[in-house]
């Protein structure tokens, strides 16, 4: 047994410098990105345009967090994007109709999120529906109910401008809360990723689902939490995106899920389950909203955006597929 | 007489389709070992995971202790103190040897939702230590071979310190120094009271282990007899109903002497190093060695599977490039994998689909339409060459049982018209009847003329089989064998002949 | 600092103008979309105007009409170029608010065009008054079905601004004046001339006395006019559009289609930059710069006037 | 052994039946659905309707069965939509500018589909991409491609009205040719799954990807076909709707590939690889367009047309769960 030990030794250490060289890949292409857009253009190096890409990454952020959990069980989240809408709605009208304190709307958003996620989580885990099906009939359903609550108009947080301040306005060193919100979101995330229970039976379920369920851990239950999360998420980002607007759109929202997923992907979280990490999240969306941005900067056409946007899509995560190539 | 631990009656299970279990009974003592024993798909797994709390029981009765249980579900189980070693791995892969063990019950931090992975990772190193298991409990998983992997399980199983340990078939992955490592545990817990139930195939070791023997037939309860009162070869007899005549087979006298195969100085990383063998017409060429010796590496990287660093592979003395097992099959060579569920077989397709699948292009027409009569003419002549106890060959593979999918695999190869065959431990967890069929057709296959490398774990069924015997030990051929001149005490010198006892 | 460089002096046609800094002063252009053609014609418009004035512009907008997260982002985006001046068509005015609040805070002239801002911080607007056209469209279908009968509207989007004015400017003009056109229908088809044609055949086969289309944008009367052909209705039903481009120009060219109103695109575009150049040279401006919108069918079509605001 | 041989063929009755009740399960959904709005509206009930609505399902009919194939081999395509949007401005500009005759276009649109998608496979096969990302990322470079392109402008096929005429024009029974050029492709198409090596390497490499290239069968090259064929049937997608619009639009396509995937799932694909028919696929895609026109026949706002084919989506394919459960 004396061989074998070492030989697993090292390749667990192989494996360990491996995950520490995929956040460096990662990084290093957001890297990449920002001193290309630097060097070529002097507006794109500013300190607001720095603080610009922050918060144009704040809503995908915290979207694609929750997206992380649920793509580490092996499963997916189609209506991360319609939901922050649905959540985004709700704190509308909370705080605008029913005259109740702001500070009961923001619970009101994170609570209808975290509902559409557990409808999402029983469909998956009670009536067993592929989470893709699931999701894309909650996308749709979560659609509908935004603007069905909205009457189809936006709702404008008039005679709330605490709100817009709160998130939007009075920045700290420039730098408006929704980042500070994001990344306070992102190191809690991060925690419940790799030092509770629910982290661990998240890797758990995207590892071996069947052995988890064998080893006697209530699977049914713990799914429906993780995809409550990816909701409790998407109610996030429906307040963060409201502050963005100062309104609730019922509108906004289509595409985002694939903007959400695109990050965590990037960021080295495997569709197959079981491996991922916000830190890689969150660079993953740095990396989207820095290309977007970049490429608006140096005025690249619109039709040319969505090429580059898609060929980087692809490079970015064939970089992380060479890595662990290399490293298998 | 102490009081029965457990006592399972009348209990019936079906699947759709499947009466699994009819009227079975089932009792356990504290202290003993009872072996479960059955052909392929006799419903030992299935007995044990109603009790086990994976199954929902539709009818009979469970008693624990004298007292009447409802087990709806694993937790309920290990809550009783009944846990389960499963005859497939379960294991996560992505997670630690630590995380795997403790599972559902990881010790908690300063709230009850944080983890402790210090305590974690401590008591799992404690664990090892009463065990004598060399892990570290910080190795990732899927970073371990199989034997290391089923070690795990089995620590997992005993580190719930339950009065009820039911493992099946713990030994069909590892070697003989680990299943004497195994024995002296179950005997340790036998000691203290544990009632332990063992299936297996090998029915050699329940001799070894066994205070008494269960034997299950189609779904039925068939007799419960003390070991030491009963021969193997009445426990066989009582399992398959018949008798079989275990006769050594009768190899081929002298395989022909024309090279078919021929590997030199094939090299990959650590796992392969300077293979060199040639393989005859009509041969069988036995592969021994400790798991992890490298047998598989060796089998994939001469079928394409995997790459080698280095290397020449020659058929019928010429070169001949190998990089997928595209190119190994247009040569006519097949591999027939150790896991013949992941690697062998599609398994929620019919046997039709399975028997021609690496031989489809002979079958299809010039626009790549299948022909059907065919193709069935072909499945059907090997399902009734093979003697296939299939119903027809529209049924999907998943529900036969796994000897029956181990033919299916062999008549993939020969459907294929293939001329060398590599066998890789072709009768892991088959039942004697099976076995013993499947002994047949690779003598028969020799017989034809093919030529056959045959990896086994089983020194009784390299000994049986061989004409000559490889011997590997860390990635290296360290001894050849002829039949005449092999026994298992010289397979076990090559087999734990190290680098470093060589160089000394 | 944007409004410090020095103007072209306003002369029109004079690019030399700008030689005052030496740099020709930059404009961004945010744009409700970038993906249709009328939004192509703006920008065609702009760029003409930008090189025959001396200045150098960007211009981008949202894939879809209901982006309007996107959009302020790309407004923070042109805000962060420190440009000379901002034309900014809005999504919601209202939730730009505080992002035309930082272009004032940075002494950037903003430029509303396409809609109305509501706002008073836009030195100009330059629009077209959607709720009139579409009041238009109403009086001119009245005439073509004899004041009676039922209507049906397709429209692109049902949050979208110009989605819903016109929608609305139609519908209560119907109400106010028409009591006896019944709007039997209101669906959305996206602007996709597929799924709007889809709507078009589901509303005729439950209203086989239907009288008249109202196609609110390009992609809706497409699909509008795609229903009349795949329905052989053509000719049958009045379809009225908006916008213009090649189907809608052939349409109307062979009676099928009954007219349109047209914006002036071209024109919006360059108004746009003009008013910016006007605003960096600090002169006052109107508050609203009327672009003006026009009726035309097959009897104005080949006009020049007319012709020249069309695009294909 | 008698008993077991019996067992298990009573097993493979019942599959069998399981079978022939799955398309009798979806196609009674739709027999309900259109029971229903038949029952409740009379302008539903009539001819011209039903052409109607086979009309509606041509081009989401021919995306889903490319989807059916990938979804079979356990890949999924999220570029049907914009590939298909991409090679309706192929065939426009081959028709249109290049002077080249109209029966140039067609295998011109058809080649830059199967292209697209040999893209798509070779991503997937060769750079080991997961199919979702290498898809995602190809849905924008071809809508940027068709963009690019057409210079984003219409391609009108003036002076060809005999395209019109072929696809659309020229009713035969009152029904247009897309119809029976749709159910010509399906036939096609169930052909080639249930009859060529092409179909039966797709249910393999769906049912176990490993064993079918550890049986000597070369996996990567039966991929990139699969997916090659994907972009074929975008590419008949991309020349029905050109037909439909008379003319290419280069920003329509987007949010076509989740309709073409829930018509395949409806259908009784599985999104786990190794099951499905172009029969139930068809019904999956009729069972949509049913819907939609149904509900805005009877005049259904547009927000709970949302909810309700959310709903639809889930209930039917939790149905057909349900069946399976029952069966297995
Ligand atoms: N989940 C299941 N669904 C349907 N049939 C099943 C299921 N599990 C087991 N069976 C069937 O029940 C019967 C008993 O299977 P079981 O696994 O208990 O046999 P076994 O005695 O453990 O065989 P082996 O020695 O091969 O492990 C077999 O016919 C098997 O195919
Ligand atoms: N993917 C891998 N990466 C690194 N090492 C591996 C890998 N697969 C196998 N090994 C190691 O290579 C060695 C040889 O393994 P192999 O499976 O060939 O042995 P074997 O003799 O066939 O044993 P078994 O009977 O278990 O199949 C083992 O030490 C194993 O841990
Ligand atoms: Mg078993
Ligand atoms: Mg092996």
């Amino acid at each position: 047994m004396q061989t074998t030990t070492t030989k697993s030794q090292s390749r667990t250490q192989s494996l360990v410098k491996g995950e520490s060289l995929q956040r460096f890949l990662a990084l290093g292409a957001l890297v990449i990105l920002l001193a290309f857009f630097s060097l070529i253009s002097a507006p794109f190096r500013t300190t607001e345009n720095f603080t610009s890409i922050l918060v144009a990454t704040a809503v995908n952020g915290v979207l694609a967090m929750g997206a992380t959990f649920v793509i580490i069980t092996g499963g997916i989240d189609l209506s991360v994007g319609t939901t922050m809408t649905l959540c985004s709605v709700i704190l509308g009208l909370v705080v605008t109709n029913s005259g109740l304190p702001l500070w009961l709307g923001i619970p009101a958003a994170l609570a209808g999120g975290a509902l559409v996620g557990m409808v999402n989580g029983i469909l998956i885990a009670k009536l067993k529906l592929p989470p893709f099906i699931a999701t894309l009939g909650m996308l749709n359903v979560s659609r509908g109910l935004a603007q069905i609550l909205s009457d189809v108009k936006p709702v404008y947080f008039e005679g709330h401008p605490e709100f817009y301040d709160l998130f939007m306005g009075k920045p700290i060193l420039g730098i408006p809360n929704v980042v500070f919100v994001m990344f306070g979101a992102a190191i809690l995330a991060s925690l419940v990723l790799t030092r509770t229970i629910l982290g661990r039976y998240t890797f758990a379920l995207g590892s071996n689902e069947e052995a988890t369920r064998l080893s006697g851990v209530n699977v049914d239950a713990w799914k429906i939490t993780v995809y409550s999360v990816a909701g409790l998420f998407a109610g996030l980002g429906g307040i963060l995106i409201a502050a963005r607007m100062n309104s609730a759109q019922p509108s906004v929202g289509m595409g985002y899920e694939l903007d959400a997923i695109a990050a965590a992907v990037i960021g080295g979280t495997s569709l197959s389950g079981g491996v991922g990490s916000i830190a890689g999240t969150i660079i993953g969306a740095l990396i989207i909203s820095t290309l977007g941005i970049g490429l608006s900067i140096i005025g690249v056409p619109d039709q040319w955006k969505l090429v580059i946007t898609g060929l980087v899509i692809i490079g970015a995560v064939w970089l992380d597929i060479l890595r662990r190539r290399g490293r298998a | 007489m102490a009081e029965l631990l457990v006592e399972m009656t009348g209990i019936s299970k079906s699947f759709p389709g499947v009466h699994a279990l009819d009227d079975c009974r089932f009792e356990l003592r504290p202290g003993e070992v009872h072996a479960l024993v059955g052909e392929n798909g006799a419903g030992k797994s299935t007995l044990m995971k109603v009790l086990a709390g994976i199954y929902r029981r539709d009818a009979g009765t469970i008693r624990f202790k004298g007292r009447e249980v409802e087990i709806a579900s694993p937790r309920a189980a290990q809550d009783l103190g009944i846990s389960i070693i499963h005859q497939e791995l379960n294991l996560m892969g992505h997670l630690t040897v630590a995380q795997n063990i403790f599972i559902g019950r990881e010790p908690r931090g300063a709230a009850p939702f944080l983890l402790d992975e210090k305590t974690l990772n401590a008591k799992a190193r404690e664990l090892f230590e009463t065990l004598h298991l060399k892990l570290d409990p910080r190795a990732r998983v899927s970073s371990l071979a199989v034997a290391q992997q089923q070690m795990v399980e089995i620590a997992k199983a005993l580190s719930f310190s339950s009065v009820v340990l039911i493992m099946d078939e713990p030994t069909a992955a590892l070697t003989d120094t680990e299943i004497d490592e195994l024995f002296r545990i179950i005997r340790q817990l036998r000691e203290r009271g544990t009632g332990i139930v063992h299936i297996s195939h090998r029915l050699q070791e329940l001799k070894q282990i066994s205070d008494r023997v269960t034997v299950m037939r189609d779904g039925g309860y068939i007799d419960t007899v003390q070991t030491a009162e009963a021969s193997i070869q009445s426990i066989i007899s009582k399992m398959v109903g018949r008798t079989i005549f275990e006769a050594t087979p009768e190899l081929p006298e002298h395989p022909n002497s024309e090279v078919v195969l021929e590997v030199r100085n094939l090299n990959h990383g650590r796992v392969i190093r300077d293979v060199s063998f040639q393989l005859h017409r009509g041969e069988i060429l036995g592969m021994s060695g400790l798991i992890g010796a490298g047998r598989t590496e060796v089998a994939r990287a001469v079928f394409g599977a995997d790459p080698h660093d280095s290397g020449e592979i020659l058929i019928h003395g010429k070169p001949v490039a190998i990089r997928t097992p595209a190119n190994a099959v247009a040569h006519g060579i097949g591999y027939l994998s150790e896991d013949r569920r992941r690697y062998g077989l599609a398994l929620i397709m019919d046997v039709e689909a399975n028997v021609v699948l690496a031989s489809l292009r002979k079958f299809a027409g010039r626009l790549g339409q299948i022909r059907f009569d065919r193709t069935k003419a072909a499945a059907q002549e090997q399902v009734k060459g093979l003697a296939i106890k299939t119903p027809s060959l529209a049924q999907r593979v998943r529900n036969l049982s796994g000897g029956t999918q181990q033919k299916v695999v062999v008549a993939k190869w020969l459907a294929a018209d293939t001329e060398i065959l590599i066998f890789d431990e072709p009768t892991r967890g088959i039942d004697v009847g099976a076995k013993s069929e499947i002994y047949r057709l690779l003598n028969d296959l020799a017989q034809q003329g093919r030529s056959i490398i045959m990896i086994s774990s089983e020194l009784p069924e390299i000994l049986r089989m061989s004409h000559r015997i490889l011997v590997m030990c860390e990635g290296r051929i360290t001894g050849e064998l002829s039949a005449a001149e092999a026994t298992q005490e010289k397979i076990m010198t090559f087999a734990t002949q190290r680098e470093a006892v060589v160089a000394a | 600092s944007g409004s410090a460089t020095a103007a072209p002096s306003g002369g029109a046609g004079s690019p030399a103008a700008s030689s005052g800094s030496g740099a020709a002063p930059y404009i961004a252009i945010v744009s409700k979309g970038s993906q249709h053609q009328f939004w192509q014609a703006v920008q065609k418009g702009a760029t003409d105007e930008a090189k025959a004035k001396g200045a150098t512009i960007t211009y981008e907008g949202p894939a879809s009409e209901s982006e309007v997260d996107k959009q302020l982002t790309m407004l923070q985006t042109a805000l962060d170029k420190k440009p000379a001046a901002i034309c900014f068509a809005a999504l919601d005015s209202k939730a730009a608010i505080p992002y035309l609040q930082k272009a004032k805070d940075a002494g950037i002239p903003v430029v509303g065009f396409d809609s109305g801002v509501d706002s008073p911080i836009p030195v100009t607007t330059v629009a077209t008054d959607n709720i009139a056209a579409a009041a238009v469209i109403a009086d001119k279908m009245a005439a073509l079905i004899g004041s009676s009968g039922k209507v049906a509207v397709i429209v692109h989007d049902q949050t979208s601004q110009t989605g819903v004015t016109r929608r609305d400017g139609f519908v209560n003009q119907m109400k106010a004046k028409y009591p006896n056109i019944q709007i039997v229908s209101i669906q959305y088809g996206a602007g996709d001339p597929v799924k709007s044609a889809d709507l078009a055949k589901t509303i005729m086969t439950a209203n086989p006395d239907l009288k008249g289309f109202f196609g609110a944008n390009e992609g809706s009367i497409k699909g509008v006019l795609n229903a009349l052909k795949e329905t052989s209705n053509e000719g049958k039903i009045v379809a009225i559009g908006y916008d213009s481009g090649q189907q809608q120009i052939d349409a109307i060219t062979s009676g099928v289609e009954a007219g349109a109103i047209t914006q002036n695109p071209v024109g919006i575009g360059a108004k746009c930059v003009d008013a910016a150049l006007d605003a960096i040279a600090g002169k006052t401006l109107p508050k609203v710069i009327d672009t003006g919108f026009y009726w035309y069918d097959k009897t104005n079509i080949t006009d020049p006037k007319i012709a020249a605001v069309l695009y294909k």
